[in-house]
């Protein structure tokens, strides 16, 4: 029952401890905070980076060149943006050095809206990121998930993307993560205990129970099918996962079929699940909340419309963000610019009735 | 539009002979009840903002609460009005205490606070004390931390072209200096080929966010930054309201006539942490208002009734004007394309 | 006869004197270079900035919101990714503020490859430009344009990004741009002795000779039909137009008949213009030189299928750049990782065979 | 794998009673002549890389000529090699003449410029002077200006985390310096809680392509900006080759001893240019090799006719390479998604 946070540090700390990580850095990631979302509270290699995001991301390139591993975070995904350029940079050491150099490292950095976050607290960043080549860019949407992808971007040689759905940040998994306290409301309890920085009194001296964490590795590049389905396709991933299964589930009972695939990483997708999903339905949505201009699930449509123009039994969509220019404070703002589950019945709705 | 406020700045307001020196005071006691009155109202305006907040009447509060010996005497001196005659600011999100002696609406602080479509900043959009004054020359205040510093360049280049006494006044927080854009902004405003009349102010209150600013400044005083610029620079206390008036002042006069740059940090508190995500509670700071009425009492220039009375009367003013707020009505879905572009609706026309 | 880099002093120069134009700025833009293409030489108002993208990007936003006007230039697009941060809180002045401000500020950036750039003189820039709301976004393929799209720009109350073709820099106009001398080769002659300046001796103290330039504006969003056609729409801008116009004008020998559109603006863009063609011809290829994947051509593409994917007579189509970390230098490699025309040729030639 | 050059970075290098002090060098003439040889080597290879530019057998060129007398000593005093005992470089594009005695192979570095597949920085993908060579820690070369001094902040962790006698090196330019990338640079280095062990090193040659520096820098010498992080700070002339030399063995002792920043800001000149695409022409700037010379023929260290027979042979020599360089094949299109990834290409797999 561990939150995505807590996923994340037992992650870090399986790092520290059993892989390769020398650093974890960011804006008030270590103590005494431990992270904004305090998804690095306890770990013992954490520690307060200067504000300064191309700092950060120049670092973290750096140590990766000197083959010295970090995880570094970027506070906000809504802060990434001064660092494009450094991207761009990371993304094409290998290449540019002809393969002499590679370029361990992993930025992570919590995404998306859902937490009331107005203009500069609601930014997706997949549209940009999968822009960037030489990056594998994750987005877990449960805490199993967050652990074992968090894994897989410590094991990676190339620059890894691990972005956390903002809105997912404190929900538990339905899942155990290996070494975790069983699953009931008592295990809950007793890793809060162990992990989870007391909120009172003097902490200074505070240190985590780790439990004993083995190897739990998603590989990089593996899809999920989480709900399956026959008559509708929905290619979605981080926040809008669980909110696809409960429309899913929803829809069920009146007959109407849907396959739920969490794509868990956006690049390289996993293209075999995808595409063989919607050879098998024939109908497709692809969701995201980015902005839905030049959006990476327009990309994923494109190469639908490449591969089975012919085959398709009906237009395939984008269910994506409002083109605004940000996330309006004000919650019927935030409700008109991000789809909802209202918007996902809706739209398969649509679909599953429409004939080619 | 000329303000009163302006005409404050002047040397006049020290009264040589008159109560000033009578009261140990080098500003006249007509002002310091003034600037009094003024601390105390942003306060208690910022204490309801956070009131609004714990009542799950706001999503998100953060402010200048701690800040007001500085920002109110900077709010004093602003050259306040519209167009290139008048001073421009770029601020960052700490600065309802300078707005307030300026003549701030408390309720529209509320109004944002709350959302509400009447919010005269943002229509709702923006979260609290991210203020946007066209009227003033208050830029719109955006979260990214340091931009102010590269946008409040292109203010100054305008200002130096246009000469005059209007000059560009920055502000933001000590950590963010730590952005490349700070230096940034020292590079432009120093240039031999085009000086920028700048004040370039950072308010240092020794945190960014949880982060302790000791093991991070390699630096002795940020101020020495501007030094390396040849650009005229003081540390001062800004919990100290004379001394960040006359500093002000004096950096004021120098940007206004030299057409100049000069720089300010001043050392502040930060009394309800950094915002309502780590808690919005009170933390154990040195407070300029207490500061203040101590002195002000000592000299005789108030008495504890009657500042006790004031921040009686502003608390039930702050309270009133919330209730007032809270029935005004939140933006409406069909509008989030609005004012995308100047007349225009921003998806695909 | 005027080149697109005189065009743009010239559109330059009309500014300063007849429109609000205050300052026209970037590194290398004043004397005594005028621009790493000489694209402000002689520019009354053209200085050097410092060499900070970041300070010129923050500069020129400061600037509009003072009401003053700017022409603001980055060397290259490829040194435009550390300001992206700054585009957007560009981009949302006007929203933020609930319409109370508006920003008036153009910027202006060469973009693509075709000068054998290699990696750091070969970037695109639409996808990501067209992904950051609130700007308008023009990209003239020729010298009129050139002219008509920057004057359209001065005159705009709203942030303007001006793309320039590196590859077309110093390609000549078909058409007169009103007041430049006559399109003969004595005219271009002229039009040189008057703007350019010379390479050779003390030129301290030389002034151009502008000619009586009077007004000329391309509508921001309007796009043109280079060549009419039946089989087949190709949508293009800048770099590839004239390679489309080619490849079109050469097929036609062969009875196949391409309608080639320069977009011209590619935000807010023709859609009219856009759909009625492939309404028209039922087959349409989207061309551009950008990395393919979360490409901009792919959001037309998807709209395209939002619109139109029952009446389409063939698979739509993206040609775009390979999705490569960057622009080898070597000749093979840059002809293999952006469209020539040859590719162009033989996308034609496949979608004009291809039956629904 | 450890540099015999790193060794001659000792003292020893310095005689107190033997040749140097009867020819007034504070160096002893073996090494006097061995950076002498050097110089003039990198130099003629520069040039060999401008002729084949303008012979149309590459498509840009830039490099380091004029930069000899400051990076020359630097090369010889790099302690080269693999990982993090040795020193890492976060170097900019006119570093030819510092690897050059590090012991680069000339026709590598025409590879490069006629972007050959044979090319080992690059593979012919590159820019000239876009040097990569992961045996000596030299990361590729990035032409985004400044970049280098925030990636080298990662190089100085590791190596502050590592101990040791190892270093990190980052070059750049006096316009660059602009970016606010440079400032952080500036920050990172120098926080009390982890400072690093950095050599910060600006060529300053008073131009950034057109852009003269005097109307663009407000501070006396970019040093100061150093000097404001309590970082210790040089302006040295880096055309002086026992300026250097010594000003570069002082920063690498302190720096590898102390494990904190040192910044130096050598004066050089640019003798052909920003690039080819200013012509690549010979400007009338002071040449270092030529007051080297100078010296070393006064003092009598070397004769003239020694010295022009070496750059004769070394004409020879390059030419000879470039000819035998221009044979090797062109990369192949099918190979433009290789190591996007290590040991993957890059595009859907
Ligand atoms: C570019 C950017 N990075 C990170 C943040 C998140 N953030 C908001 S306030 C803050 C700390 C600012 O500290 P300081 O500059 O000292 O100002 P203070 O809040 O203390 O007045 C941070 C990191 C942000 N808003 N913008
Ligand atoms: C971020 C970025 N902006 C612009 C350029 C284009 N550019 C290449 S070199 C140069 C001038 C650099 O001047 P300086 O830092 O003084 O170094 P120098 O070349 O004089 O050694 C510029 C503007 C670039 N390569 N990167
Ligand atoms: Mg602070
Ligand atoms: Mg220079």
């Amino acid at each position: 029952m561990a939150s995505i946070v807590q996923a994340i540090r037992m992650a870090l700390h399986y790092g520290e401890t059993h892989l390769d990580l020398k650093e974890v850095f960011g804006e008030d990631v270590g103590p005494p905070l431990g992270g904004a979302f305090t998804a690095t509270q306890g770990v013992e290699c954490a520690w307060n980076s200067p504000l300064d995001e191309r700092g950060i991301m120049g670092a973290a390139i750096g140590m990766g060149l000197a083959g010295h591993r970090c995880v570094a975070e970027i506070q906000f995904s809504d802060y990434i943006y001064n660092t494009i350029d450094l991207m761009k940079v990371a993304g094409l050491q290998c290449w540019q050095s002809n393969g002499a150099w590679n370029l361990p490292m992993t930025i992570m950095t919590p995404t998306g809206s859902g937490i009331r976050g107005s203009i500069y607290h609601s930014h997706s960043f997949e549209a940009t990121a999968t822009h960037i080549p030489g990056w594998k860019i994750v987005y877990p949407s449960n805490s199993l998930d967050a652990y074992g992808l968090l894994l897989a971007c410590m094991k990676e040689p190339n620059p890894t993307l691990y972005l956390k759905p903002k809105a997912l940040m404190r929900a538990r998994a339905e899942e155990q993560i290996p070494g975790e306290p069983p699953l009931t409301p008592e295990g809950q309890k007793l890793l809060s205990q162990m992990i989870d920085k007391p909120v009172q009194g003097d902490t200074s001296k505070w240190k985590p129970k780790w439990p004993k964490l083995t190897d739990y590795t998603v590989p990089i590049g593996e899809g999920k099918i989480t709900r399956p389905g026959e008559h509708v396709t929905v290619v979605t991933y981080g926040r809008h996962v669980p909110i696809a299964n409960q429309v899913a589930d929803q829809l069920l009972q009146e007959g109407i079929s849907t396959e739920v695939i969490d794509m868990r990483t956006l690049w390289p997708y996993d293209w075999n699940m995808i595409s063989g999903s919607i050879r098998k339905t024939g109908r497709v949505i692809f969701l995201n909340e980015e902005l839905e201009v030049t959006n990476f699930g327009e990309h994923l449509l494109r190469r639908t419309v490449d591969e089975m123009f012919y085959e398709l039994e009906a237009r395939p969509r984008l269910l994506a963000g409002e083109f605004v220019p940000g996330i309006g404070l004000a919650d019927p703002l935030e409700m008109a610019s991000v789809p909802q589950a209202n918007h996902i019945e809706k739209a398969i709705r649509e679909i599953v009735q429409e004939r080619a | 539009m000329s303000s009163p406020a302006a005409s404050m700045s002047k040397k006049a307001a020290v009264s040589s002979s008159g109560t000033a020196s009578k009261t140990g005071f080098r500003l006249d006691s007509k002002l310091l009840v003034k600037i009094h009155d003024n601390m105390v109202k942003a306060r208690v305006l910022e204490e309801r903002l956070i009131r609004v907040y714990k009542q799950n009447q706001g999503y998100f509060w953060l402010g200048g609460p701690g800040e007001e010996a500085f920002q109110v005497p900077l709010g004093l001196q602003i050259h306040k009005g519209m167009g290139l005659d008048h001073d421009i600011m770029h601020f960052h999100y700490r600065q309802g205490p300078t707005l307030v002696p300026m003549g701030l609406d408390p309720a529209d602080a509320m109004r944002q606070m709350k959302n509400t479509a009447t919010d005269p900043f943002s229509g709702g959009r923006n979260f609290a004390s991210h203020y946007s004054i066209k009227e003033w020359n208050v830029v719109p205040v955006t979260s990214t931390i340091e931009t102010q510093y590269l946008t409040a360049i292109g203010a100054g280049i305008a200002h130096a072209r246009h000469g005059g006494k209007g000059i560009t006044i920055v502000t933001g927080g000590d950590a963010g200096t730590a952005e490349g854009d700070f230096a940034s902004c020292l590079v432009w405003a120093s240039r031999p080929m085009l000086p920028l009349p700048m004040l370039i102010i950072v308010t240092n209150n020794g945190y960014g966010i949880s982060t302790a600013a000791g093991p991070q400044h390699g630096e002795k005083e940020i101020a020495d930054r501007a030094r390396a610029f040849q650009i005229p620079a003081k540390r001062i206390n800004g919990n100290d309201v004379e001394e960040s008036y006359f500093a002000i002042q004096e950096a004021m006069e120098y940007v206004r006539k030299e057409r100049k740059p000069y720089f300010i940090e001043a050392m502040v508190s930060r009394l309800y942490g950094h915002s309502s995500a780590s808690g919005a509670n009170w933390q154990n700071e040195l407070d300029p208002i207490v500061v203040f009425e101590e002195k002000l009492e000592k000299a005789g220039v108030m008495k504890r009734a009657d500042m006790d009375a004031l921040r009686e009367r502003y608390t039930q003013e702050m309270l009133d004007l919330s209730r007032k707020v809270q029935e005004e009505p939140m933006p409406d879905p069909s509008t989030i394309y609005d004012h995308t572009y100047v007349g225009q609706k921003g998806r695909y026309w």
